[in-house]
């Protein structure tokens, strides 16, 4: 026996013994297979009460599930047609976290182009909502913090460290703690571009721009590869935002 | 030429056809099968009326008193009509006391009659006491004043609101296919209601579509989310049964935005009944040969005139819900028409 | 970066490959086949989306299967997805009909179902092989004896799964099936008796309603057991006529 | 009993038993245009008369239903005498305890809807043409069909509907039935005017069978009183063409089918409700045969795990074939993943025999029975079951034994006495051996 429908079958709502015997007779495999209801059983009401007191979350009450902003949004239509604000904000409202978690990895695709709130005819702040479902979500547990947090967090200790950014040190030290291997100039320990085992498509975008560059333009970036750039009396603001940061609970490395 | 109009219906649309017929200084005889006038409303104690949040005494009790006190308005109660010979402007009409009244015109306001909720089976109510109408819902609050399950007389923790059962429905066959108007309205008045009372009770609405037309649309869906958190869950409930593990009832539909099946727990599920006509208004139809809709029974217009209350018969009109689901303001305001339109039928004179 | 859209039906079921290159035409003529069915136009009115059908449906709480999304999809007259679902999505419905007795239009989805299986079948695809290979001991029952299921047919290999009190129920199962308390039920190879007579009039029917084609196109090895059997069955019957009419002379 | 319309054969009852649905739904109508087409003189409907002993019951709209009580011709379930032999045995008992005559035939085939539905290698006109070649050899034997099996029961009942309103249909299947030579002799289809199935007649003969528990069970100590009764209604009784099955004030106010259940409370058995007293059984046709995954993942987590946690049943009643094989084969199974909940499931035509003191193995064969039944039996008061058990093995070693030595001339004397009624005897041929296309004991070989 096989179950032929098998693609409506979620594999994580099987329950199959490879070997198995009972009261001498094998039923190993498919002869104990057994598949798990799909079935809502409960609601989780909390959920809508906790973003609730997010400030971004109050205006979820006013969703009336016309779907403009999923129609606008770029992401659902160009992108993952699973990532569906609208979607989102239904299952909020009704606290089915397991749906929520299904979709944990489109959630953070959000492209922050606002569409979705500018149409809305209800005054939902459509992408405030969003980021409040995800907060309290990731504050249970329930979906992992998103990928590009870590990047947002490097931005932010640039921006601690230096009052400002610098593109190279922060594409190339990106690269880095992805896990390849930047070559260095053995000196200032700076990496240098088109060297060591970065991925291709990160060379052609270093290159297609330098190709073109004003060579002032040129010189000025490598210029400050070497000697990062630093906004004028920052050490006192930089202490200032630490503490402050502190305070909040952001932590930085 | 008789110069009597005969009113049958003592409901709001057949006051306020007996009202404005009285102040004309018309004679009217107001018959009314039960022992009491004022309708639906009145006869059930509903408790708050859509749209404006009045009560049932304070909207129809005016035009109750009115007609009583009018010289001019005859009314008889615990009376129905049993046969009508004669055209316009001479119908002799027997009524059931065993009088035979002699009128010009007749205004038909029969009402309507709410669905019985038993004959969907499946949704259990008769069987499971916390299955309840969303008529004993306003009865609860407006005789008893407190929300409460039926089984044990606590407080529920959820409440459901169960649209379109007896409307919408071709199961039922093809009487019930019609949408009952105020359900979707009422409903969400009466959500509010829970919810400013008892903010601890959660309540749901489940719907296919929200019907709340005009101006209804503010106050009877977006208010009850908005202030109030109503949650409006999309699907039509196929079954509610009882589970004797923890006591509470399972609502079983697809969400179909999620499109999964759910079996929630709640405590108490609020059936939101269609509307039919009411067995008088069938009666009377068939009396005075009015027409009606082949398939939902309702009295319908003359096929050739414009106007609502216009029968297909000379001298008849007909006002208020015997014609299909109505809400309270535009049932007097009919039967205000009606009312005036058989005052010049019958060739009355008001002096200015 | 971008993920390539593959249109999805149900809950997240996505058209296969295999469906998206047959041609257009071909897709059309088997939904109109489905279509022009005497009974389509009974089986479907309208909907209102409201889902009862679904919640009612036991399929759907174990398969990502919905009637619901059969109905919508014809009213769409979606000719990609209804095609698509012939091949693995309409078996999983249980043709218990709770669809239709809760369905506010008085639509039979379970109905529509049956329309497509047997346009499935019809049209032999390879799905509708696969499904039906283990099914074939039922066919063959079917198909040459009236009867669909015999106590000879639940044999240990196949219903390990049933337990011991059945495994214990094949032993002797000859003796045991005797002691049934009524004559036409003391047979092994059938559930009850059928008489030949009986068996040549279903052979017939097979063979005027084109049954036996429907098998031919489906399973032509197994057809051709059938047909042995069918053959076989019919010389008998023709003799014992020819021997009752010389009784007779 | 109540009011006729124009057509002979629909019928209301003078004052509404229950909110009823309308009237005038699409399925009553078919009454009316029955009787249209026999006055046209197409088909010729085969009328439930005095002989028959009818009943009345109402069904959901409110229909008065005509239940024949006797002669009838048993059309059989291949599921019930393939697996479960004591549920047309139950049904065959009662009809010699009430001293009714009746049919049972071989020549007859299976409604062949199990396989349609499972398998839709069919289509309509051979439906039909199996079904009214059937009835035709009811018609022919002036016996009624009484119709075992669920499945035949809504399919035939549909079928009758598709004949009825499409001319196509019956122009399809009348040139097959005239070469079968399954039409009346002036060219007419033969219809029964109401198909109907066993749990109607027992529906219908409930307070007979309770007064036979009265008479015969109690004196032999056996009491329901305490057997807490779960009931699963079969989807195609009741959900195919659900205006045509009866309903009845008594049972859930008529919201609920009624057969089944009407009788289990008038054995005076508990009938408890539970959650899911809607749901089918899982069997799903091609699943219970080739994809029992989902057959038995959904018998045990939709009906038996909730029927033991909420309820605590005794026994879980059916009436149908599919359901109750269903049920009791997919129990055990359970015991892989923590999921064993034991029940005894049977139909109710076999568990009022029991209550009736039928024996549970000669007549119920519960010897068959996957299920858990042997605590149900202590329960009802049958505690002697070991040794009746016994009394069945016993039969059947000595059945063994003597067809082993090939003493036939015995086992027909010896089934004279065991069977429920003599050999032969009570098919249209008579008392003759007959040609069969299936039968493979020696014994019945011509």
């Amino acid at each position: 026996m096989a179950i032929h429908e098998r693609s409506l079958v979620e594999p994580e709502r099987i329950l199959r013994k490879d070997r198995l015997v009972i009261d001498g007779i094998d039923v190993s495999g498919d002869w104990n297979l057994i598949i798990l209801p799909r079935v809502i059983e409960d609601y989780d009401l909390s959920l809508l009460d906790e973003i609730l007191q997010q400030p971004e979350g109050k205006t979820i009450l006013q969703c009336y599930q016309c779907s403009y902003c999923t129609a606008s949004c770029p992401v659902h239509n160009y992108w993952d047609e699973r990532y569906n604000p609208r979607h989102f904000i239904y299952l909020a409202r009704l606290g089915m976290v397991d749906e929520l978690q299904k979709r944990a990895d489109v959630m953070w695709r959000c492209v922050s182009c606002h569409k979705c709130t500018h149409r809305c005819p209800k005054g939902v702040l459509v992408e405030e909502v969003l980021k409040a479902i995800l907060r309290v979500l990731a504050k249970r547990g329930l979906i992992e913090e998103y990928p590009s947090k870590k990047f947002d967090q490097f931005f932010m200790e640039q921006v601690v460290e230096y009052g400002r950014i610098e593109d190279g040190d922060l594409l190339f030290g990106w690269i880095e703690k992805q896990g390849y291997k930047v070559f260095k100039d053995p000196i200032l320990k700076k990496p240098i571009p088109l060297f060591g085992e970065i991925p291709d498509w990160l060379k052609d975008l270093v290159i297609k721009p330098i190709k073109n560059m004003n060579i002032d333009f040129l010189i000025l970036n490598a210029k400050h590869m070497l000697i990062h750039p630093r906004t004028k009396n920052w050490g006192k603001m930089k202490q200032v935002l630490r503490r402050v940061l502190e305070e909040e609970g952001v932590k930085l490395h | 030429m008789a110069k009597s109009v005969l009113v049958i219906g003592g409901g709001p649309a057949g006051l306020a056809a007996a009202r404005t017929l009285g102040k004309l200084g018309i004679h009217t005889i107001l018959v009314e099968k039960e022992g009491k006038l004022g309708g639906r409303p009145i006869l059930e104690e509903y408790h708050t009326l859509i749209p404006r949040k009045m009560k049932p005494q304070q909207v129809i009790g005016p035009f109750i008193e009115e007609v009583q006190n009018n010289p001019n308005v005859e009314v008889k109660l615990n009376t129905e009509i049993e046969a009508c010979e004669g055209e316009a402007p001479n119908f002799k009409v027997t009524l059931s006391n065993g009088e035979t009244v002699e009128v010009g015109a007749i205004v038909v306001a029969t009402g309507f009659q709410h669905f019985d909720a038993k004959r969907k089976g499946e949704l259990g109510y008769g069987i499971y006491p916390d299955v309840i109408t969303n008529l004993e819902l306003e009865q609860m609050f407006s005789r008893e004043g407190k929300l409460y399950r039926p089984s044990n007389g606590e407080l529920p923790k959820r409440v459901a609101f169960v649209f379109c059962v007896g409307s919408r429905d071709r199961q039922l066959g093809v009487t019930n296919v019609h949408c009952c108007r105020y359900g979707c309205a009422l409903s969400g008045l009466q959500g509010s209601e829970i919810r400013e009372k008892y903010p601890e009770v959660e309540v749901f609405c489940y719907y296919m579509d929200v019907r709340t037309y005009g101006t209804w649309e503010y106050p009877f869906y977006w208010a009850p989310q908005e202030k109030y958190g109503v949650r409006y869950v999309r699907g039509r409930i196929a079954e509610i049964t009882y589970s004797p593990k923890d006591g509470r009832l399972r609502v079983k539909h697809e969400d179909t935005i999620v499109q999964r099946p759910a079996e929630i727990p709640m405590d108490l599920v609020v059936l939101v009944l269609g509307m039919e006509p009411s067995e008088g208004t069938k009666k009377v139809a068939k009396i005075l040969g009015l027409a009606q809709d082949p398939d939902n029974q309702f009295l319908i217009p003359a096929e050739d005139s414009g106007s609502n209350i216009i029968s297909n018969k000379a001298g008849i009109f007909i006002a208020g819900a015997c014609k299909g689901p109505i809400d309270i303001e535009s049932s007097l305001a009919e039967g205000e028409a009606a009312g005036a339109e058989a005052a010049t039928f019958i060739g009355a004179k008001v002096s200015a | 970066m971008a993920e390539t859209q593959v249109r999805k039906y149900g809950y997240n079921i996505p058209i296969s490959e295999k469906t998206l290159q047959v041609p257009w035409e071909e897709k059309v003529r088997i939904i109109e086949e489905v279509k022009s069915d005497f009974r389509f136009k009974e089986y479907l009115f309208g909907c209102l989306n409201c889902g009862v059908c679904t919640a009612s449906c036991p399929s759907n709480r174990f398969f990502d299967y919905s009637p619901r999304e059969i109905v919508q999809r014809f009213l769409e007259n979606d000719i990609d997805v209804l095609y698509d679902m012939m091949h693995e999505y309409i078996w999983a419905c249980s043709q218990c009909f709770t669809c239709w007795i809760r369905c506010p239009f008085v639509n039979n989805p379970g109905g529509l179902v049956i329309i497509m299986r047997e346009v499935a079948v019809r049209n032999a695809f390879e799905a509708t092989k696969d499904l039906l290979k283990p099914y074939g001991r039922v066919l063959l029952k079917v198909m040459t004896t009236g009867n669909q299921l015999s106590a000879d047919m639940l044999q240990p290999d196949f219903f390990p799964d049933w337990g011991p009190k059945m495994l214990d129920n094949m032993e002797n199962l000859r003796a045991k099936r005797m002691a049934i308390p009524f004559d036409v039920g003391k047979s092994v190879k059938t559930a009850w008796e059928v008489s030949l007579q009986t068996a040549i009039e279903m052979y017939q029917i097979w063979r005027e309603t084109g049954i036996f084609e429907m098998l031919e196109k489906l399973d032509p090895n197994l057809y051709n057991v059938i047909m042995d059997i069918v053959e076989e069955n019919e010389e008998r019957w023709e003799e014992l006529m020819e021997e009752m009419e010389e009784a007779e002379a | 009993m109540g009011h006729k319309s124009k057509s002979p054969y629909l019928m209301y009852p003078e004052k509404e038993p229950f909110p009823i649905l309308n009237k005038h739904s699409h399925y009553d109508h078919l009454f009316e245009e029955m009787y249209e087409l026999e006055e046209k003189g197409e088909i010729l409907v085969f009328r439930i008369t005095e002989e028959y002993r009818p009943k009345y019951v109402y069904t959901r709209t409110g229909r008065i239903k005509v239940i024949p009580t006797n002669k009838l011709w048993h059309h059989k379930s291949c599921g019930q005498c393939g697996n479960i032999p004591g549920y047309p045995a139950s049904i065959f008992w009662f009809m010699n305890k009430f001293g009714l005559d009746y049919l049972n035939e071989p020549h007859q085939t299976s409604c062949t809807a199990w396989n349609y539905h499972g398998s839709g290698t069919s289509n309509p006109v051979a439906l039909a043409a199996v079904w009214l070649r059937n009835m035709h050899q009811a018609w022919k034997t002036g016996y009624y069909p009484l119709i075992h099996c669920g499945t035949s029961f809504g399919s035939y009942k549909e079928t009758r509907e598709q004949l009825i309103f499409n001319k196509e249909l019956r122009e399809a299947v009348k040139p097959i039935l005239k070469k079968l030579g399954r039409l009346t002799e002036d060219g007419r289809i033969v219809i029964p005017q109401e198909i109907v199935h066993y749990s109607e007649w027992v529906h219908a003969m409930r307070d007979e069978i309770a007064d036979l528990y009265e008479k015969e069970g109690k004196p032999k100590g056996i009491d329901v009183s305490n057997v807490r009764v779960a009931i699963h209604n079969a989807c195609h009784t009741w959900k195919m063409i659900a205006d045509d099955y009866p309903y009845d004030p008594e049972v859930y106010n008529g919201q609920r089918p009624a057969a089944s259940t009407a009788v289990i409370k008038r054995l005076g058995a508990q009938v408890v409700d539970y959650s899911t007293w809607y749901d089918c059984c899982g069997f799903g046709f091609r699943h219970i045969l080739t994809e029992r995954e989902f057959t038995r993942s959904f018998a045990i987590q939709r009906k038996l795990k909730v029927i033991a946690e909420e309820i605590k049943a005794d026994v879980m009643i059916t009436h149908d074939t599919g359901c109750t094989t269903t049920f009791e084969k997919n129990q055990w199974i359970g015991k892989a993943h923590g999921m064993y909940y034991p029940i005894a499931v049977m139909s109710d035509v076999m568990f009022s025999a029991l209550a009736c003191g039928a024996h549970p193995f000669k007549v119920v064969q519960l010897y068959w029975n996957c299920s858990n039944y042997e605590p149900l039996l202590e329960k009802m008061g049958i505690t002697n079951w070991r040794e009746l058990k016994k009394e069945w093995e016993d039969a059947v070693r000595y059945i063994s034994e003597l067809e082993k030595q090939g003493k036939y001339d015995e086992l027909l004397e010896f089934f004279k006495e065991y069977d429920l009624y003599e050999p032969y005897s009570k098919t249209s041929d008579g008392f003759k051996l007959r040609k069969s296309a299936t039968s493979d004991l020696p014994l019945f070989k011509s």
